[in-house]
């Protein structure tokens, strides 16, 4: 009964939060409500029993990614009186569409039950001993090894392209070139000039 | 007991917020990154509630890749970002219209 | 030789255009010789295509079959009966004065020109001998292709209109058509055409089949009132365009209804040949009147041409309205028979009208009627030709033009009375508005200085406008070889088109 | 009968025209009427000895194919002579009357550029007359029929710088068209009963298609049906009402085809067509009395006009209508006989006359105007004899051949009981007041009285091509070289004496056999026959006849208004200004034709294509679709706003239509 | 299928997936330490390691049954193969096309070229994905990779903006597929396709038509279909035209193989629910695609709405819902695939240094300049209006025989006059280039020997498969059952 309450409050933080992520003239403020978002959402999942990644919503997303936000947004200059002005004449239209999506899917889980699933049934409570990290980890390395690898080259991919995009050589900036570095010969670094050892007269 | 239909209520909350505040925002593409973080958020709420309820980790699994994913997206999201930024000094959504027709 | 004489038929004049084409425009002296040498060759095919042509039987002859998309069933499969040949033939005949009236004529681009009427001809060939529903498509389509370049790279100023309608128009009929094919294909499992015309269809399935058929052949033929292309094609076409244009691309469409509408949905065209006698009669007549107010020569031969085919039509629909009148189908045959003839005969006096026009154009470069006047003075031996074709086009007797309206006219009489007079109207039509052509271009006091300053036909001119003379005054005389190898395949076919498909 | 030897009496003009049309320019002008004289002076020996052969010979009419045309759905349709004595007999006029026009022409056209093409045109056009009246079938009826039209096409417009004359050759092939439409129609109409385009299979149903309906107009008799239309193919080449128009106007060809073609054989050959059909003729009284009607109108009305024309040859002309008129009311009678017989005498003094006026015209410089001729007898004696022998025949003075034939067709009339005969004998007996009248006034104009041509100044320089005298002053009128005057006195000889000499056997001595079909009930002939004791009794008693009494008046009228009196005929143009009007106007068929008719087809056709076309078709459909489609496509290019947020919204939207689409549908 | 019995012979039909992860790694270090130094070096290695990896694939991964690695989240099986080749073969054209137009607004990079190859590792991903996992991370594999490709010219503002575009509605989409995959989860309990298709079998239950209408919405953005396909046109145009080449071809055999996993195999049980769905998106795709590029003056543009045009008939065969409809559908697949390297390619070939040649203004009188590009590009306009001999023709023909088969008259009758529509642009371009004259001097095109060779080939290529179209009938026939 306590998570239920506890799951409402934090779901109505939930919601609310994602409202102010979307109608927050600031973007600080979005990117502080996305956080909270985040925040109770990590507690919902806490009540789920979903303990890993919990904490990983948390820490990469709170921790980094949510940051890494924040610092485009200080860093990008943008000019915030610009952006304080309202939605347009069609926002009824969008909150419209919105809210139909809302509707058909509620409309689905709770009058049709999904078609053959007990939706109003509790979830299993998992045995005292059970590690929701250690099964997770048990599986990710050996089922998931595939997946696993191909998350890493995507993660190579968002390196690759943020460099390749953000990466400015600005002309007169002194900076490393590795593969200058490493390509080096040692003809290229010592240079032998042979000067007269005295003038010849 | 929460129940599996309270978490699928709440997560078609949360996607139809997000969809919501992106047609619904005309000044700032952050907040479209920030929309498209919550879109992510409510399908993850699917997976763990389904994955609960059967007793399965494969949901959760899903999830911890996703959360991988939306990061490296955040990332060349925001990369891209900047490069617009670059070019056109402001990353207002109404100013994104050279292309069209 | 005549195990592949029909794909030497095709693929001759391909082979020679493709060489042209390679050789370049720094090479069209020889591009030039290559392209009358593949001509002549394939006309020289065509001797012994019909000398060998077996004329008691209305099976295919000369039959080709190789594996072509084998999982459809879809096969390189080549056959003539007495209806396709007589075409073919005229095909071969008709490129020859093209490529002769090109001689130095065409400037820019020649090789491509040449190459481009070569490839054309193979194609043409091409649709007639097919015997695979797919392989005549196939042809069929292709077609499209050179024609669009050759109105739109050597025609006149607004031929890039012209060109784009002629293809999107031709192109709308004819994948409706596809649509149809494969819809029986899917049905039958084949694409032969003989397992089209034995597959049984439902009335509305063959009213739908009809309705593709007739989108696809009447544009091509073309009927009222999916004409109007026709006019503006022609008149912005080249001089070879127009020929080939009006003697070959237009029969196609009356090769298709006597190939596919007739044989494959029997009973949709019992059911819908009300309307196509109808708007046959309206070609001939509507046509009629608007060929009489034209002001450009290619545009008046070209309503003309649109007059001339509604015979064809009105030929091959009249085996109903005989059935319907009579009950039997005596004279259905000659309905057809004048179909048939009318296409072939059609095609040469067109064509040869167009050479015509293009011998003036080339010196005169106007087609305007009203530039020209008293051309008789300066050039007799030409206005000599130009009567004569002008006469055969209005089908006088002796000359082919008469033969195949002839022959309709007989036979829509055992149809109905109004069909057989509204038709005939055609002798005073035709006469009125290809004689006071003549009347305004040819006779006369010399019209201008420009016309003063005209030469008479060059031996090249001479050679193709006498060649073409002759062959419509001997099918005009003695047409009787032309009917007796349509004869049993047109009589088989009349069986084929009032034995009904619908499955008991 | 040898085959071979008919197939050579159209070949050899045949040959001839194409060797002198071809290479004509190679023979010259010596080699080509030579050659296209021999073809047809080879041809006119064959036909008479044909004529010989079959009359007094007693050689069985011949009937049998030449070659196949085509076979088509089991028909063969076959070229093939028939020739029994209504043919030879027609062959014998044509090639006859061709060949005097043959040498005649040497001297005619003597100075045309056009030399060896007009001899190639004439005989050509022998050569379809020919196969015209030789023809066994339907078909080659046509053929020939359809030869001789565009023969006179190219004839009339012979001089083809002239405007008038091409616009003349093109009224009259497309007046000849409508013609032939009929003509076609009726040929299907009894090819549909038939099966057969052969005279024979036709014949022989005659009987049998008079029961049967054709269910247009609200049912016809087929045989009706079929006859009419055969006739108004009769009406376009013979120039009845009101398909005669062309022919005045084809005067504009040189005066020997006008003699050739326009009076003495394509126009007859109508009256021969009828003629030829009797057996199916025979069996629709209402075709007949159409005939009948149609032939008697033209007799009168056409020849009035005569009266008050100036231009000699155009007199002629409507002489010629006139006497077509005749010709058919004679076939209208069911005296088919008496037609071919007023055909034959008229092919002969018709085209003396023809060519008396060309020579004529020859001597005045190609001037035609009788306004500016008179007394030329006693400077062209010749042509002026001839030509009053041949106006003698004309209006049928007892003894000459013309008084014959027409008097026989009067009485004929007369006697048949046919609807609209009487109207048609009251036409026709005026008629011969107004034939007389206009024939005097002709001569007399031409020949006789004041010699007004002093009067006219060398203004006709302007001819020149046509005119080689081309000098300028007076020219004292010559008679015409041998050549010239050969042919009138050659023709004159027959146009005097072939009535008296055939007239017996010709209409009451059964010449034609079973060529001329005519039922008892209808046979005014027989009649007539019983009258019959002699030509030269027939000739005595011509002149006791009303007719005769209505010549006389003629004469008498003609010589008052023209020589005696002229201001008379003033005063009567000022008095009767109306009738002038119409008269001058030629009952305003022309207008008519040229006004409404040619107008309104432009006017069609101007409006189907520009309203049609170019305005619905083309406008509308064609290009409106594809503009339509293109206008949607900039429309619906709208909805890619380039924002973000709609096409967000688009997506969104489109997962909530669908959702909702089939959530309602599952 | 334990995990622990993987040996490294098993391994055998994953090659190209694991190749090309190896063989990126290579490229990214020979950029670092080589490649910034020598302009160009990166392009021939990667064209190298393509034509490696084509071989190594034909060596290792022609299965000719389907075998199933990974615990279930990947399956070779012939399908994958041929489209992997075809994956190998389209990159590398693309490629080799590009080079001189990267080069010329000088970011020809190694960078490029990693993208390039991690874009088609993610294509082989989906080629090969048997789970709702492997299709998740191949999509986004392929997209992260493409939106970076997009925004790769920084000095082009519309290409960040495209990219821009591409990157936030791509996002939503992949959000969508997310869910929609979260619920078929739930209703089954299981992320393998083979197991889902198990279990989904009853249509109309409202919670499959839930998950089902999510999924397809997001294959229909990937696909390009209207009206989820407003990104297409702005990427295509907006992007350098190297992208816009490359994006117009290879990631299309990807969503292919997406569309067919997901909802012919996955979701085979309702296919009725799915191809419902498909049908009004379809019309509006072919209607919308044809219809808009006529007013198009941009040729890049005007080829993307040819694309949705395409897409639109990509997406009939799917509507058939037959394995005939799928063979259609992926022969037309291959044809686009082949035809669109072509016509992006002369767009690429035809531009220079400082001259975008993407208006079709620019085309006027490419005759004259360039007679083999003309040539090359008219037989591929033609192609894709479908007239045959050409290529095209047979693809159009497969679908509408796909439709037949399944009685979709109006769907017939819809697509020939769509075509009919389409042919007016294609036949506009062939009139740019021949009959009209240049109003201005243009700069020449690309001369290098090579890249004219590659195009020539292309244009031949289209031409043989029209004139002899049984073997790759054949094949996707083939490998589809």
């Amino acid at each position: 009964m306590l998570a239920l309450i506890l799951f409402y409050v934090f779901a109505t933080f939930l919601v609310g939060g994602a409202l102010g992520v979307i109608t927050a003239r600031n973007p600080v403020y979005s990117a502080l409500f996305l956080v909270f978002s985040f925040i109770n959402s990590a507690a919902i999942w806490l009540l789920m029993e979903a303990e890993f990644l919990a904490i990983v919503l948390v820490l990469v997303y709170v921790g980094a990614v949510m940051v890494l936000f924040l610092f485009v947004v200080m860093m990008l200059d943008i000019n915030l009186a610009e952006l304080r002005r309202g939605f347009t004449r069609f926002a009824w239209l969008g909150w419209l569409t919105a809210l139909a999506v809302i509707a058909e899917v509620i409309t689905v889980v709770w009058r049709h039950g999904l078609g053959s699933i007990d939706v109003s049934g509790g979830f299993p409570g998992e045995p005292a001993h059970y590690s929701n990290t250690l099964a997770l980890g048990k599986v990710l390395y050996t089922r998931y090894v595939y997946p696993f690898e191909l998350a890493a080259v995507l993660l190579v991919v968002a390196l690759v392209a943020a460099i390749a995009l953000t990466l400015r050589h600005r002309p007169g900036l002194k900076s490393q070139d590795v593969s200058r570095q490493v390509a080096v010969r040692a003809g290229d670094r010592l240079r032998i000039v042979k000067g007269p050892a005295e003038k010849r007269s | 007991m929460i129940t599996l239909g309270d978490i699928l209520t709440l997560s078609a909350i949360l996607f139809a917020l997000a969809v919501a505040g992106i047609f619904l925002n005309r000044k700032n593409v952050i907040l479209l990154l920030m929309c498209v973080e919550l879109l992510l958020l409510a399908a993850n709420f699917n997976f763990i509630a389904f994955a609960r309820m059967r007793g399965d980790l494969t949901g959760q699994v899903f999830v911890f890749f996703v959360l991988t994913v939306a990061a490296a997206e955040s990332a060349i999201g925001l990369a891209i970002l900047v490069v617009l930024f670059r070019e056109r000094r402001s990353i207002n959504v109404e100013d994104l219209n050279t292309l069209k027709g | 030789m005549h195990d592949y004489l029909l794909s030497l038929l095709i693929w001759l004049p391909i082979a020679a255009g493709l060489v042209v084409l390679l050789l370049g425009e720094r090479n069209i002296v020889a591009g030039r010789w290559i392209s009358l040498l593949a001509t002549l060759a394939t006309l020289a095919l065509c001797v012994p295509l019909w000398r060998d042509f077996n004329t008691h039987t209305a099976a295919y002859q000369f039959v080709e079959k190789a594996a072509w998309i084998p999982r459809f069933h879809a096969y390189y499969a080549l056959g003539v009966d007495g209806i396709s040949m007589p075409l073919i033939v005229l095909t071969a005949l008709m490129t020859i004065p093209v490529v002769i009236a090109a001689w130095d004529v065409i400037k820019a681009r020649p090789a491509q020109y040449y190459a481009s009427f070569l490839i054309m001809e193979g194609l043409m060939i091409g649709v007639f001998a097919a015997t695979d529903a797919l392989l005549f498509y196939f042809f069929w389509e292709a077609m499209l292709i050179p024609m669009f370049l050759i109105i739109g790279i050597w025609g006149g100023p607004r031929r890039v209109y012209a060109t784009i309608k002629f293809f999107l128009y031709t192109f709308l009929g004819s994948v409706f058509m596809l649509a149809a094919l494969i819809y029986m294909y899917v049905k039958c499992g084949s694409y032969s055409i003989a397992a089209f015309q034995a597959l049984p269809l439902t009335l509305t399935e063959q009213r739908w089949i009809f309705a593709a058929f007739l989108i696809a052949f009447a544009v091509k033929v073309p009927m009222w009132p999916v004409h109007t292309w026709l006019p503006d094609a022609h008149v912005e076409a080249p001089t070879g365009g127009s020929v080939i244009l009006a003697a070959i691309m237009l029969k196609m469409g009356g090769y298709g209804f006597l190939r596919f509408a007739l044989p494959i949905v029997p009973d949709a065209c019992r059911h819908l040949y009300f309307l196509i006698v109808v708007l046959s009669l309206i070609a001939v007549i509507y046509i009629g009147f608007v060929a009489l107010v034209q002001q450009d020569m290619k545009k008046l031969i070209a309503y003309s041409s649109i007059a001339h085919m509604g015979f064809v039509t009105l030929g091959v629909f009249l085996v109903y309205a005989i059935l319907r009148n009579t009950g039997t189908t005596h004279g259905a045959a000659m309905g057809m028979d004048g179909a048939m003839v009318q296409m072939v005969s059609h095609g040469l006096i067109s064509g040869a009208l167009f050479l015509c026009v293009g011998v003036l154009y080339d010196r005169m470069h106007t087609r305007q009627i009203a530039d020209y006047g008293g051309v008789v003075n300066t050039m007799p031996v030409f206005a000599g030709f130009m009567v004569l074709f002008a006469l055969a086009n209005t089908g006088l007797p002796g000359t082919s033009g008469f033969v195949g309206e002839f022959l309709v006219i007989l036979a829509s009489f055992k149809a109905n009375f109004w069909y057989s007079a509204l038709a005939a109207l055609t002798l005073i039509l035709a006469a009125a508005y290809t004689l006071w052509l003549v009347k305004r271009v040819v006779f006369g006091p010399v019209g201008n200085e420009r016309v003063a300053k005209l030469t008479d036909l060059n031996g090249r001119e001479f050679l193709i406008l006498g060649a073409l003379a002759a062959v419509v005054l001997l099918v005009g005389v003695w047409p009787a070889p032309l009917l007796k190898v349509m004869g049993p395949s047109i009589q088989h076919l009349v069986h084929q088109a009032v034995a009904t498909k619908i499955p008991a | 009968m040898n085959p071979q030897l008919l197939i050579a009496i159209p070949l050899a003009p045949l040959v001839a025209a194409v060797i002198a049309g071809l290479v004509g320019r190679y023979i010259g002008r010596v080699g080509a009427h030579t050659i296209t004289i021999a073809g047809v002076a080879l041809a006119c020996v064959l036909s008479l000895y044909m004529q010989w052969l079959i009359y007094w010979g007693h050689v069985p009419s011949f009937d049998g194919p030449v070659y196949t045309w085509l076979v088509s759905g089991g028909v063969h349709m076959q070229v093939g002579f028939l020739v029994d004595r209504l043919t030879t007999l027609m062959m014998s006029v044509v090639t006859f009357v061709s060949l005097c026009v043959h040498v005649y022409t040497i001297g005619y056209m003597r100075d045309d550029p056009g030399y060896t093409r007009f001899f190639s045109y004439i005989s050509l056009f022998t050569f379809g007359m020919l196969m015209l009246v030789m023809a066994n079938n339907f078909m080659q009826l046509f053929f020939g029929w359809e030869a001789v039209g565009v023969v006179s096409y190219l004839l009339i417009g012979f001089w083809y710088t002239r405007p008038s004359a091409i616009f003349a050759n093109l009224k009259a092939f497309l007046v000849n068209r409508v013609g032939d439409l009929g003509f076609i129609i009726g040929i299907a109409a009894l090819f549909s009963y038939t099966h057969s385009l052969s005279y024979q299979a036709a014949f022989a149903a005659a009987p049998h298609l008079a029961h049967q309906t054709l269910p247009v107009f609200g049912g016809v008799n087929a045989l009706t049906l079929i006859c009419i239309c055969l006739f108004i193919g009769a009406m376009g080449k013979s120039a009845q009402v009101p398909l005669h128009v062309w022919l005045p106007d084809s005067m504009e060809g040189p005066t020997p085809i006008s003699a050739l073609i326009h009076a003495a054989t394509m126009v007859t050959a109508g009256v021969f067509m009828v003629a030829r059909m009797s057996p199916l003729f025979e069996y629709s009284s209402t075709a007949l009395s159409f005939v009948l009607v149609i032939g008697a109108t033209n007799a009168l009305f056409m020849g009035i006009l005569g009266v008050v024309n100036n231009d000699i040859k155009r007199v002629i002309a409507y002489s010629t209508l006139s006497q077509l008129g005749y010709m058919v009311a004679a076939l209208g009678a069911s005296a088919y006989a008496v037609g071919i017989f007023h055909l034959m005498t008229h092919a002969c003094f018709k085209a003396l006359l023809f060519l008396a006026a060309g020579s004529v015209i020859i001597a005045m410089h190609h001037e035609q105007d009788m306004r500016k001729m008179g007394g030329l007898g006693k400077y062209m004696p010749i042509t002026a004899a001839t030509c009053w022998a041949g106006a003698l025949a004309l209006v049928a003075f007892p003894f000459f051949s013309g008084y014959y034939s027409k008097d026989a067709i009067i009485e004929a009339v007369g006697l048949s009981h046919r609807w609209g005969s009487t109207y048609a004998y009251w036409c026709l007996l005026l008629g011969a007041y107004v034939t007389s009248l206009y024939t005097f006034r002709l001569l007399f104009m031409t020949f006789h009285g004041e010699e007004r041509f002093r009067n006219v100044r060398a203004e006709h320089a302007g001819h020149g091509g046509h005119d080689a005298h081309g000098g300028h002053g007076v020219h004292e009128p010559r008679e015409n070289s041998l050549v010239v005057t050969l042919p009138l006195i050659a023709l004159a000889i027959p146009s005097v004496i072939l009535g008296y000499l055939t007239v017996g056997k010709v209409l009451y001595g059964n010449y034609f056999g079973s060529a001329i079909m005519v039922l008892p009930r209808h046979n005014v002939l027989a009649r007539m026959a019983r009258d019959y004791h002699g030509p030269f009794e027939l000739g005595l008693r011509g002149f006791l006849s009303v007719p005769f009494a209505l010549v006389v008046a003629g004469l008498v009228t003609a010589w008052l208004f023209v020589l005696k009196r002229p201001q008379w005929a003033d005063a009567a143009a000022v008095k009767f200004a109306w009738l002038k009007r119409i008269l001058d106007q030629k009952y305003y068929f022309d207008w008519f034709n040229e006004q409404v008719l040619a107008r309104l087809a432009r006017g069609v056709g101007l409006g189907l294509w520009k309203v049609g076309d170019q305005g619905l078709i083309d406008g509308a459909l064609v290009n409106g679709t594809a503009k339509s489609v293109g206008g949607v496509g900039g429309m619906v290019r709208r909805v890619q706003s380039g924002y973000l947020y709609s096409y967000a919204f688009w997506i969104v939207s489109g997962l909530a239509v669908l959702l909702g689409w089939f959530l309602l549908h599952a | 299928m334990s995990e622990s019995m993987m040996t490294l012979h098993s391994l055998g039909p994953a090659v190209p997936e694991i190749y090309l992860a190896a063989a990126i790694c290579l490229v990214l270090l020979f950029e670092a330490f080589i490649g910034a130094r020598r302009p160009g070096a990166t392009g021939t290695l990667s064209l190298l390691v393509l034509a490696v990896g084509a071989g190594l694939t034909v060596a290792f991964a022609d299965v000719t049954h389907r075998v199933v690695l990974f615990d279930g989240s990947y399956v070779a099986d012939p399908l994958a193969f041929v489209l992997k080749l075809a994956g190998f073969l389209s990159v590398a054209v693309a490629l080799l096309y590009s080079r001189t137009y990267l080069r010329n607004r000088e970011i020809l990079k190694g960078e490029y070229y990693v993208l390039a190859l991690t874009a088609l590792l993610g294509i082989f991903v989906l080629i090969s994905a048997n789970s709702l996992l492997t299709v998740y991370l191949g999509v986004e594999l392929l997209a992260l990779s493409v939106y970076a490709m997009v925004a790769f010219d920084r000095e082009s503002g519309v290409a960040a903006e495209a990219a821009m575009k591409y990157f936030v509605l791509g996002a939503i989409a992949s959000g969508i597929l997310l869910y929609g995959m979260s619920i078929v989860y739930g209703l089954t309990g299981t992320l393998n396709l083979g197991r889902i298709a198990a279990a989904v079998s009853a249509p109309d239950s409202l919670g499959v038509v839930l998950a089902v209408t999510f999924i397809v919405v997001a294959v229909a953005f990937k696909l390009g279909a209207v009206p989820f396909h407003m990104w297409l046109p702005d990427v295509y145009e907006g992007a350098p035209t190297s992208v816009t080449l490359f994006i117009g071809t290879a990631p299309k055999i990807a969503y292919f193989a997406l569309a067919l996993r997901l909802l012919a195999h996955g979701l085979a049980g309702v296919t009725v629910d799915w191809t419902r769905m498909l049908m009004p998106i379809a019309v509006l795709t072919l209607v919308v695609g044809n219809v808009v590029a006529l007013a198009q003056t941009n040729i890049k543009r005007m080829l993307a709405y040819s694309t949705i045009s395409h897409v639109g008939f990509i997406i009939l065969g799917f509507v058939a819902g037959t394995a005939s409809g799928y063979a259609a559908a992926l022969y037309y697949t291959l044809v686009y695939v082949l035809v669109s390297l072509g016509s992006f390619g002369v767009v690429v070939l035809a531009s220079r240094k400082g001259f975008e040649a993407d208006q079709l203004s620019d085309y006027k009188g490419l005759y004259r300049r360039d007679p083999l590009l003309a040539l090359a590009m008219a037989m591929l306009m033609f192609s894709t209006a479908g007239v045959p001999p050409f290529v095209g023709f047979w693809a159009k023909l497969r679908i509408i025989q796909a439709l037949w088969e399944s009685s979709h008259l109006w769907l017939v009758i819809i697509a020939v006059v769509m075509s009919v529509v389409g042919a007016f642009y294609y036949l506009r371009v062939v009139k740019l280039m021949y009959f009209d004259d240049a109003p201005q001097t243009l700069p020449p095109t690309e001369r290098s020997l090579g890249v004219r060779f590659a195009l020539g080939v292309n244009a031949a290529a289209v031409l043989v498969l029209g004139v002899l179209p049984a073997p790759l009938l054949d094949l996707c026939a083939h490998v589809i059952h």
